[in-house]
C-alpha cells in the first residue's frame, strides 16, 4: 500500500520567533496521509501558531512547511487559497461570519470551492445533523451558545471533505456526551481518508484514544508518539479497514468529476530527525 | 460548471452584501450623494454663468461708419466685403436717420441734448453681427482694421474698451471658476474615497474570515465593488434628484436658468458607478495584500 | 477622590482613543476638511462679491440739476438742505461747464457730437453720495422726490433704470446665492453627521464590552465627543489652511480679494468643535440606550 | 453566623424564551454569600444566558433576579452599570478590548470602578501574577494565545474583588495545568468571601471538587446539589475558616475607605421552591 504512506504534510526545521517571550523553535514532524495525530501542549506552547503556519497564514522564519502540494517557501499569494480550499480548519476562536446563517458560514466555504448550489444544500442536511445543528441553520452565530458556534466552525472544515483537517481545540466550548459525538464525527471522516491534526490541551482526551501524540512545550516538540514511516505506525495507517473505506471515498470523489487528490501528489521522504 | 458557479456566487454574494451592509450603505450613500449634489450645484452653476456670458457675447457689433454720400454701389461692395468674412455671421445697413433716433433713445432723459442740434451729425454704417465663436475682442480687431482701409469707411469701432473689459472680467471668471472647481472637484474625491475606505474598514473581519477559508480574491472583492458601484449609482441619482427639487424651486427666481441634458445625467450617473466601483477596488486591494 | 479619578480617566481614555483609532481618525478628518473647505470656499466668494457689491453700490449717485442763472444763496440754501438728510453722505457741486466736458468724456469716441454744440445745453448740478446703508434705490427715489419740489431745482435723477435693473441682478444673485448656500450647507451637515456616524460604527464593540464591565455612560460617551471634537477642530484647520493656499495662489490672479478674518476664523475653529462634539455625542446615544 | 447566610444572588421563576427552539422555564435557585456554585449542563442548555440575565444585559420574560441590592423588575438602566462593577464576569467569549494591552484590559474595569492608578498599579503584579501573565501585561490580545486570553478575562474579572463572580466556561481554553491553577485562584477568592457561579459542561472538574452543583439541561433546572438554607450545605457555607476569612476580607476593604459592601445588604428569603 505504498499510497498511504503519502505524506500530507511536512513541517521541516521550522522556526519563528513570535516575540521576545515565544519562539517555535526547529519542529519538525510529518503527516501521513489519512494519519490522526494530536498535537498536545499547554496553553501558550505555540499549537495555533504552528497551525497558522500550516495553513500559511504566517511565514516561518526559518524551514519549511510542505502541505499536500503546497511549499510555503515557494508560494505565491495567489495559491494560499488554493491551499485553503484543500484543507479544513477549526479555528480556536471559531471566525464565524457574525451576519451569516449557520447554513451560509458552512455554505461559503463549499461555495470558494466552485461547488454547484445544489450539491450544497443536499449535503448540507448531512454535515449539520453530523453536528446536531440542522434545526438552527438558519440562526446567526450571535444566537448560538459557544459550543453551537464550534460545532458550526467543524461543520464548515468538514464540508469540503478535506485530505488534511487542522482542528485547534474543536471541542473546547463542548460538554462531555457532544465532544465524543464530535470525536466520532472526526474519526469517522479520518477512516474516509482525510488526515486529521488536532491540537489540544486535554491530555485525557488524548490519552483515551491512543493516537500519535505530538506534545508541544514552550515552542518546542518535546515527544512525539509516533514516526510516520516507523513501524508500529504504518501498520496503523495500512489498517485494511481504513484503506478500504479510503478508496471507496476516492473512488466517490472521481465520480464526481473531481481531480483524484489535488493536494496528495507530494511524496517527499521525511525531512528532519 | 465551476467558472459559472463562481460566477453565479460571486453576484449572489454581491446582493448579499447591499442587504447585510444596509446601515453602513445607507450612511455612505448619504455621504457621497450630497457631496456630488455639491458638485453638480458647482457646475450647474458654471454651466449657467457661461450661458449667460455667451449670450452678452452674441450681444456684441462691429460698427463700420461710412462716408457721407456715398453712391449706392460702393455701399454694396462694403456690404458684399462684409459678408466675405467667416466669422461675420450677419450684416445691417443703419441709414444715419435711425442711427440718429438710436442715440436719443440712448440717451434716455439726457435726450433733449439731441433735440438742440440743428443737423444730424451720424453718418450712415453697417451693424456687423459676429459669429458665436469669433465674438473676440481679437478678431474683431482683425477685421476692424481691414475693413479701416476700405473705400468709402470712415471709420470701424467695436467698443475696444468694454470689449477688452468685458473679456478680462469673463476670463477672471474663468480662472476662477476653474480654480475652485478644481478644489472642488479634489474635495468630492477626496470625500467619497474616503467614505468608502470608512466603509470598508468595517468589512474587515468577514474579508479575513473569507480569505482563511480559502476564497480567492476576486470571491471577496467583487462583492465590495459591485457595492461599491452600488452606492455610486444610488448616490448619483440621489444627488440629481436633490439637485432637480432645488432647480424646480430655484427657476421660479430665476426663469431661464437651465438643467443639464438627459444624456449628460446618465453619464454623470455611470461615472460614479465606474468611480464608485474603482474607489472600492483600490480601498480593498490592501486588505486583500496581506 | 473617585470624582476626581474619573475625571482623570475619561480624560486619559479620551487621548488615548485618539491614538487607537487613528486611521478612521485620519479618514474622517479628510472626509470632514474638505467638506469644509467646500463650504468655506462657497462662504468666501459669497462674501468677495457682495463686498463688490457693496463698492458698486457705492458709485451710485444722485444728481439735482438746477435752473439756470440761480444766486448763490438759493444754491448755497439747496447745498444745506441736501446736507440735512441723514442719508446722503457727501454733496459736490458740478458747474454746467464741467458737465459737459465730463459729458464729452463719456461719449468717448461720439465726443464729435459735443463739438457740434453751439450752446451748453447743460445745468449747472449738485452730484450726491449716499451714506453706503442707504444706497437704495428706493431712499433715493424718496429723497429725489422731496428734493424736487425745492425752489431751484429743475430736476433730480439717479439713474432709476439702472439702479432698479442693478438692484434686481443684485437680488437675484443673493437668493440663488442663499438657496444654494442653503443647500451646500445642508450637504456639508449631512456628509459630517454621517461621517461621525460610520466612524463610530466601528466602535460598536469596545462600546458593548465596556457596557459590560460597568463602565458608565460618561466613561463610555465622553472619548468618542472629545474625538468628535478634536476632529472638528483638525478638520476645520485643515480646511482654512487649503483654503488660505488657494487664496493665495487665486490673489495673484484676482488681486483684491479678502480672506477671513482671524476671528472669524477662531469662531469657526470653535463652532466646528462644538459641532463635532454634538455630531458624536447624537451618534454614540442610540448604542449608549440598548 | 447570621451574616453568611445572605443570599447574593437569587433567580426566581425565571422564564425567557430565547426562539422557538430554547426557553429557560421557571429556573429557580438563590446563591449565598461566600458559596461556590457550579453551573453545569450540555451545550446549548442555557448557562450563558442565565449567566447573562444575571449581569442584566437581558430581561427575563417573567420571574426576577436579584443581585445584591439590584433587582431586576425594578432597575433603571443607568444602574445596571453600578451592578455590574460590583460582580466579576468572565464571558465565554472572553469580550477582551482588541486595541488594549492586557494590563490596559484589566485596569479599564478597575477604572470605571473609580479606583486610583497607583492601587491599579500597585495591585496588577498581584493579579497579573496570579493568572501567570505578568511578563504579558504589554502585549495585546491578538498576541496572545487561547488559554492567555482566556486568563486575562478571568483577571479582569477578579480585578475589582467583587462579592460574586460569574464566570462562563472559565477555563474551557486552558490545559490540565493552568485548569487546577485557575480553579486553586478561584476557590482562594471564594475563601475571601466572593461567592462564585461557574457555569461548565467539564463534568469531570465539577465532580473532583464536590461543591453544589446546579444542573442545567434544554433552559430547566434539572437537579439542584444543595439548596441554601438547607442543613448540610449551610454547614459547609459557615465554615469557620472560610467565615475567617471573609471577615478579614471585608474588613481589608473598610480598611481602604469603601463601602463594606454595596452589594450585599439585601436580606431575601427564598422566593422559590
Ligand atoms: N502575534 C503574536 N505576537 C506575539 N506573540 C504571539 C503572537 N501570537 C502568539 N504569540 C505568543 O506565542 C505563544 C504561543 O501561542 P499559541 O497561540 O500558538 O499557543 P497555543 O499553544 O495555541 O495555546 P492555547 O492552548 O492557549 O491556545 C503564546 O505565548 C503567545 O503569547
Ligand atoms: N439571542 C438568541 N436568540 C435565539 N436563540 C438564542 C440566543 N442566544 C442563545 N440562544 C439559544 O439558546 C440556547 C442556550 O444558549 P446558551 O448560550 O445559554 O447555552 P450554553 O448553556 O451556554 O451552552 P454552551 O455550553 O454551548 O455555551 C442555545 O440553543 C442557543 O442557540
Ligand atoms: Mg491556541
Ligand atoms: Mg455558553
Amino acid at each position: 500500500m505504498p499510497e498511504e504512506k503519502r505524506i500530507i504534510a511536512g513541517i521541516y526545521h521550522l522556526s519563528k520567533r513570535l516575540s521576545r517571550h515565544f519562539t517555535l523553535k526547529d519542529i519538525n514532524f510529518q503527516v501521513a496521509n489519512g494519519e490522526f495525530v494530536f498535537l498536545v501542549g499547554p496553553s501558550g506552547a505555540g499549537k495555533s501558531t504552528l497551525l497558522r503556519m500550516m495553513y500559511m497564514d504566517d511565514v516561518p522564519d526559518s524551514g519549511q512547511v510542505i502541505v499536500g502540494r503546497f511549499v510555503s517557501t515557494r508560494m505565491k499569494r495567489s495559491t494560499i487559497c488554493s491551499l485553503r480550499r484543500k484543507i479544513g480548519i477549526v479555528f480556536q476562536d471559531f471566525r464565524l461570519l457574525e451576519d451569516r446563517t449557520v447554513f451560509e458560514n458552512v455554505a461559503v466555504a463549499m461555495k470558494v470551492s466552485g461547488r454547484g448550489m445544489s450539491e450544497i444544500k443536499r449535503e448540507m442536511t448531512d454535515i449539520l445533523s453530523r453536528v446536531g445543528l440542522y434545526h438552527k441553520r438558519y440562526e446567526c452565530p450571535a444566537a448560538l451558545s459557544g459550543g453551537e458556534q464550534q460545532r458550526v466552525a467543524i461543520a464548515r472544515a468538514i464540508a469540503n471533505r478535506p485530505s488534511i483537517l487542522l482542528a485547534d481545540e474543536p471541542t473546547g466550548n463542548l460538554d462531555p456526551y457532544v465532544t465524543k459525538e464530535i470525536m466520532e464525527l472526526l474519526f469517522k471522516i479520518n477512516s474516509g481518508g482525510t488526515a486529521v491534526l488536532l491540537a489540544t490541551h486535554d491530555v485525557e482526551l488524548v490519552r483515551s484514544f491512543g493516537q500519535r501524540t505530538i506534545y508541544l512545550e514552550d515552542g518546542r516538540v518535546v515527544k512525539d508518539s509516533g514516526r510516520v514511516f516507523e513501524g508500529d505506525l504504518l501498520r496503523s495507517i495500512s489498517d485494511s479497514q481504513v484503506e478500504r473505506r479510503a478508496r471507496e471515498f476516492r473512488d466517490r470523489r472521481i465520480g464526481r468529476g473531481e481531480k483524484q487528490d489535488g493536494t496528495g501528489n507530494t511524496n517527499r521522504p521525511e525531512g528532519g530527525g | 460548471m465551476s467558472a459559472f458557479n463562481e460566477f453565479k456566487y460571486i453576484l449572489d454574494e454581491s446582493f448579499r452584501m447591499l442587504r447585510r451592509r444596509k446601515a453602513s450603505n445607507i450612511i455612505s450613500v448619504i455621504i457621497m450623494g450630497f457631496s456630488l449634489l455639491v458638485l453638480l450645484i458647482f457646475i450647474l452653476v458654471t454651466l449657467n454663468i457661461s450661458m449667460v456670458i455667451d449670450n452678452a457675447r452674441e450681444e456684441m457689433r462691429v460698427y463700420v461708419y461710412l462716408e457721407n454720400g456715398l453712391d449706392q454701389d460702393v455701399i454694396e461692395r462694403v456690404r458684399t466685403g462684409l459678408y466675405n468674412f467667416d466669422s461675420v455671421r450677419g450684416v445691417v445697413f443703419v441709414p444715419r436717420e435711425e442711427a440718429l433716433e438710436r442715440f436719443r433713445e440712448r440717451l434716455g432723459e439726457g435726450s433733449a441734448l439731441v433735440d438742440d442740434l440743428e443737423t444730424n451729425p451720424l453718418p450712415n454704417s453697417f451693424e456687423i453681427r459676429m459669429k458665436r465663436a469669433y465674438s473676440t475682442g481679437e478678431e474683431m480687431g482683425r477685421i476692424a482694421g481691414k475693413i479701416g482701409d476700405w473705400d468709402g469707411v470712415e471709420d470701424v469701432r467695436y467698443g475696444k474698451d468694454w470689449v477688452e473689459r468685458g473679456e478680462k472680467i469673463v476670463l477672471g471668471f474663468y480662472m476662477t471658476d476653474f480654480t475652485l472647481g478644481i478644489i472642488v472637484f479634489l474635495s468630492i474625491v477626496f470625500v467619497i474615497s474616503n467614505t468608502v475606505r470608512l466603509s470598508i474598514l468595517s468589512g474587515r473581519k468577514s474579508i479575513e474570515i473569507l480569505k482563511l477559508v480559502g476564497a480567492t480574491n476576486r470571491y471577496i472583492q467583487v462583492p465590495f465593488i459591485f457595492e461599491g458601484a452600488f452606492q455610486g449609482v444610488i448616490s448619483a441619482v440621489l444627488a440629481v434628484i436633490l439637485l432637480w427639487v432645488s432647480y424646480k424651486v430655484g427657476s421660479r427666481y430665476l426663469p431661464g436658468i437651465t438643467f443639464f441634458r438627459l444624456d449628460g445625467i446618465a453619464g454623470f450617473v455611470a461615472l460614479c458607478a465606474v468611480l464608485g466601483a474603482a474607489g472600492s477596488y483600490i480601498a480593498i486591494r490592501k486588505y486583500l495584500k496581506r
